[in-house]
């Protein structure tokens, strides 16, 4: 599986994304966020970290970089995006996702790990775990609460296209689970057509036992598999 | 004007003598600037020289931007620890989080891509009025800039006491890791060569900055704040990899970062180490203010900015580095063979000052020191009656609670090699291409310091070693910011010289050279000193990373040693 | 010609920033204050004199960029 | 009677916020586009209907709390 991950001025995880990848047998490769055209990519991967200092808003300047326009055309042709964190940002902000990312409800960055329930396996990215299961992966956000209106709310939850809520250890979705007061617990989200997911977590971070965990790397391997 | 500046009467009959004339405003200011006390060292260099400093694994010791230590495979460790005291005190968020930037430049001016950082901080008692303010500054301001520039925050201190009420300290310390055979150092070389603007743009941020760091806070402090430095750590970033990139080619001959009295530190000290003059012409420097003078340009303290002389010939292809990443790259002067410091704008001249004097030939110091008194006898501890009960008031105190609160707002894991979190006695980050990891760790009892600084100097450092072998690491080096009062004083002076014999044995004994450090003093307000205060940031080398030690228990059942008397 | 840009978030759209805000005012001793809600401010200087066609354009920039209309509307006022 | 406090950066301060908002309405085509400056704007919600003490206790918040004196200054209007 070969990935392009898009870099921006201020993306901070780039490297930790294709580590992640290798690890989980495949390939990755950088592209410049001033591209106007992409290589050949199974997987498009927009990664963590301070796009344009996250100016006037969190993902904002990003998605409207002269390499979205081809994000977007090989979203519609059906190429799996994955957008982490800042890239689930720019995901919402260039429509790709419905909703938005909102400051935290605690008003402070948060860096800790958090349990995650898979709520659908219908997606080449979480194919690969089980319906339920529970992930443990770290968050490092300061603007991670995903806010979408009633209708969006209900579309993505009769459409099946919520891909993790926050739990407790147990898969329990709890208040006190929520890191970030994201409605519903929602963590992670995919579009009509299953093949972009958008997600504030950090599965890159705990793919590795070194780091702890090795959590993340299923949805790694989901893609590796998916494309194999 | 001259005490305007900082400059004692003595220090302005020198510069009389010196010149022989009577300076100009842009004179007066470089000259306050070279030789406070934040920049020449003045009252520290004489003890610092006693500190050991070499050793097999030390690349580069006291002197650059940052200490050098060989780790094998090729690469080397660079690091340091630093203080922005005053300014956190007056903008908490500002004043750390340009601390953070200002060490994490440290770093990388010497071709090293950081990868940890550490902070230090010391605030007042937990129920004075200020103290909750400056914790959520603080911590927010040191978050907000590492969390944006992507460096991860792995470790630090927080101590509470009321000696800290009028004077908080803020130490940041950087990690980076370069390739050990191409390291960049300050000293310019060449007659002739072009010298190179690079960063954001000038303003007129903190101009006396430097100044303000030598004098102590009285009832006025609250005036003393007009001009903060604004830290941007997205320029930052972009600053880093533009200068990696550039370094990559044969195109720096040397670089230092505009830190603290910006312009005129960088190119003094850069001039004065290669033994050769600098000429400046100031119209070339970018600003983002209209109507700047040579006084302002010399001496603002603009965020995001390097110095560097540059290969000639390499212009275009280094232009074309910084112009991709967005940022300024403006040939402001060149290297001379006069030794002399000359600022000239459209033509006119500035300042014409001896380039030795006002560097690594600046005025120096013996300060009269006594020797610190003996420690009062502890006396009777009461025998404790529920041991449960004084164990839950013990771990639920300021100093003993968990600190989670603050490493929870510092993203540690980013760039994905964090292998021992915040929470331990050391952070452990990955080595990337190698099986190695480094241990990284910061700690000082200003308590034990102000009881006896021998003994106290030499624990910040054992205790740091013991905090590395916990987690399986080699202690390689250590670097120290010495946090202390006021130098006129014989008794602070005193505890400063007592702090530094305990560390040099310390560091001696467990042959862990100081390869970098800071110096803070007047940490004073109205008479009332801080604790002494010489934190200490300490590395080591993990050989093997499947070979980490931590501190949860792992199983039941499980044999407690107790080693040491 | 100046703009004077104010972006807030629709209602619907909870505020903690805001709500802290007024917590915060409460602890300082400040009675009688309700909602607080935090927006932003943008001040854009515009070459154009005419100042219809300087709110329309700046009302396109608002549609384009300034505003995610998701979640937040905005009002433009111009000054001078 | 509702305040409408505007807190922005001190002429002088860094505004990297204002500049890359700036460049990025050059780059989606927006001529004539000069300086740009990004502010805070809270709302407040008072029970306090005569407006001088209204006024008075707002610009006291703005010195306690809304603003960062030592970098930003603030205004203060009053809206209905
Ligand atoms: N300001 C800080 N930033 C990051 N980590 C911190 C900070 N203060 C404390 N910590 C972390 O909290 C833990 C406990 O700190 P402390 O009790 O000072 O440790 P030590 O055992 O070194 O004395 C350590 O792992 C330390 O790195």
């Amino acid at each position: 599986m070969k990935a392009v991950v898009v870099v921006f001025p201020g993306t901070n995880r780039e490297r930790d994304v294709a580590a992640a990848i290798v690890r989980a047998g495949g390939k990755a490769e950088f592209v410049w966020h001033d591209e106007t055209a992409l290589p050949r990519a199974d997987l498009i991967v927009l990664p963590g970290g301070f796009a344009h200092g996250d100016y006037l808003r969190c993902g904002a300047m990003a998605a409207r970089s002269a390499v979205i326009p081809e994000v977007i055309r090989r979203a519609g042709a059906g190429v799996p995006v994955l957008g982490i964190c800042n890239g689930f940002q720019v995901l919402t902000e260039t429509g790709l996702l419905p909703g938005a990312l909102l400051r935290n409800a605690g008003l402070k960055f948060i860096c800790r790990d958090v349990h995650l329930r898979v709520e659908t396996v219908r997606s080449g990215f979480t194919q690969a775990y089980a319906q339920g299961q529970v992930l443990r992966v770290p968050v490092a956000h300061h603007d991670g609460n995903y806010f979408a209106d009633a209708d969006t709310i209900a579309r993505l939850k009769d459409e099946d296209r919520v891909a993790f809520r926050y739990c407790d250890a147990d898969g329990a979705i709890t208040a006190a689970a929520n890191p970030n007061g994201s409605l519903e617990n929602i963590a992670g989200i995919l579009n009509e057509r299953r093949n972009v997911l958008g997600m504030m977590p950090h599965p890159e971070n705990l793919t590795d036992p070194a780091q702890g965990g090795t959590d993340g790397l299923g949805l790694f391997r989901s893609l590796v598999e998916t494309v194999a | 004007m001259a005490v305007e500046h900082g400059l004692k009467p003595e220090e302005y009959e020198k510069i009389l003598s010196l010149i022989g004339r009577v300076p100009t405003l842009t004179e007066l200011g470089i000259f306050s600037a070279m030789w406070n006390e934040h920049c020449s060292y003045k009252s520290s260099k004489i003890h610092l020289k006693t500190l050991p400093t070499k050793g097999p694994q030390v690349i580069c010791g006291p002197g650059e931007n940052a200490g050098v230590v060989d780790i094998g495979d090729g690469l080397a460790v660079v690091f340091k620890m630093e203080s922005h005291n005053h300014p956190s005190f007056i903008e908490p968020y500002q004043g750390a989080a340009t601390g953070v930037g200002g060490i994490l430049r440290d770093v990388f001016t010497m071709g090293a891509r950081p990868i940890a950082a550490l902070n230090a901080l010391r605030f007042g008692a937990p129920d004075h009025p200020r103290t909750r303010h400056l914790v959520a500054g603080v911590v927010e301001g040191i978050g907000g800039y590492g969390n944006a520039f992507g460096v991860p925050t792995v470790g630090g201190e927080v101590n509470f006491h009321p000696r800290y009420n009028g004077n908080i300290l803020v130490n940041a310390m950087a990690v980076g890791i370069a390739p050990a055979d191409r390291i960049f150092y300050s000293a310019a070389s060449g007659v002739g060569n072009p010298i190179v603007y690079l960063g954001s743009k000038t303003g007129r941020d903190g101009i006396h900055g430097a100044s303000m760091a030598s004098q102590e806070f009285d009832d006025a402090t609250e005036e003393k704040r007009p001009t903060v430095q604004v830290g941007d750590p997205f320029s930052e970033k972009l600053l880093l990899e533009a200068c990696l990139e550039l370094m990559a080619t044969d195109a720096v001959i040397a670089i230092q970062d505009m830190g603290a009295a910006g312009l005129t530190c960088s190119a003094v000290e850069m001039g004065a180490k290669g033994n050769l003059g600098v000429r400046l012409d100031l119209e070339h420097v970018p600003c983002r203010e209209t109507g700047m003078t040579p006084y302002e340009m010399m001496l603002s303290e603009s965020q995001e900015r390097m110095l560097m002389v540059l290969r000639p010939g390499r212009e275009e292809v280094a232009e074309a580095i910084f112009r991709k990443y967005g940022l300024d790259f403006a040939v402001v002067g060149h290297t001379t063979d006069d030794k002399r410091f000359r600022i000239c704008m459209n033509g006119a001249e500035y300042a014409d000052l001896p380039i030795k004097e006002l560097g690594d030939e600046a005025p120096e110091y013996d300060r009269p020191w006594t020797a610190p008194a003996a420690p009062a006898p502890l006396g009777e501890v009461a025998p404790v009656r529920d041991l449960g009960e004084t164990l839950l008031t013990l771990i639920g105190s300021p100093d003993l609670c968990s600190r989670r609160w603050v490493w929870e707002q510092y993203d540690h894991l980013v760039q994905g090699n964090t292998l021992v979190r915040p929470g331990g006695d050391a952070a452990v980050v990955r080595i990337e291409g190698t099986r190695k990891a480094l241990g990284v760790t910061c700690d000082v009892t200003p308590r034990y310091v102000e009881a006896d600084p021998r003994i106290g100097g030499a624990q910040a450092v054992a205790e740091t070693f013991r905090n590395l072998c916990a987690v399986g690491a080699k202690p390689l080096a250590i670097t120290d910011n010495l946090n202390f009062g006021n130098p006129e004083r014989p008794e602070i002076m005193g505890q400063f010289v007592a702090a530094i014999r305990g560390i040099g044995e310390a560091c001696s004994a467990l042959d862990t050279p100081v390869v970098s450090g800071n110096v803070s003093l007047y940490n004073e307000t109205q008479g009332r000193a801080i604790l002494p205060t010489p934190a200490i940031g300490a590395v080591g080398l993990i050989a093997d990373c499947d070979r980490i030690a931590t501190v949860p228990f792992k199983a039941a059942g499980a044999a407690i040693v107790l080693i040491g008397a | 010609m100046k703009a004077r840009v104010h972006i807030t978030l629709k209602t619907g759209v909870l505020d903690p920033q805001g709500k802290a805000i007024g917590k915060a005012l409460g602890t300082l001793g400040f009675e009688g204050v309700g909602e607080v809600r935090q927006g932003k401010l943008i001040e854009i200087e515009l070459a154009e004199t005419d100042p219809a066609r300087a709110e329309a354009s700046v009302r396109d920039m608002c549609e384009k960029l300034l505003a995610n209309t998701v979640i937040e509307k905005y009002d433009v006022e111009l000054v001078g």
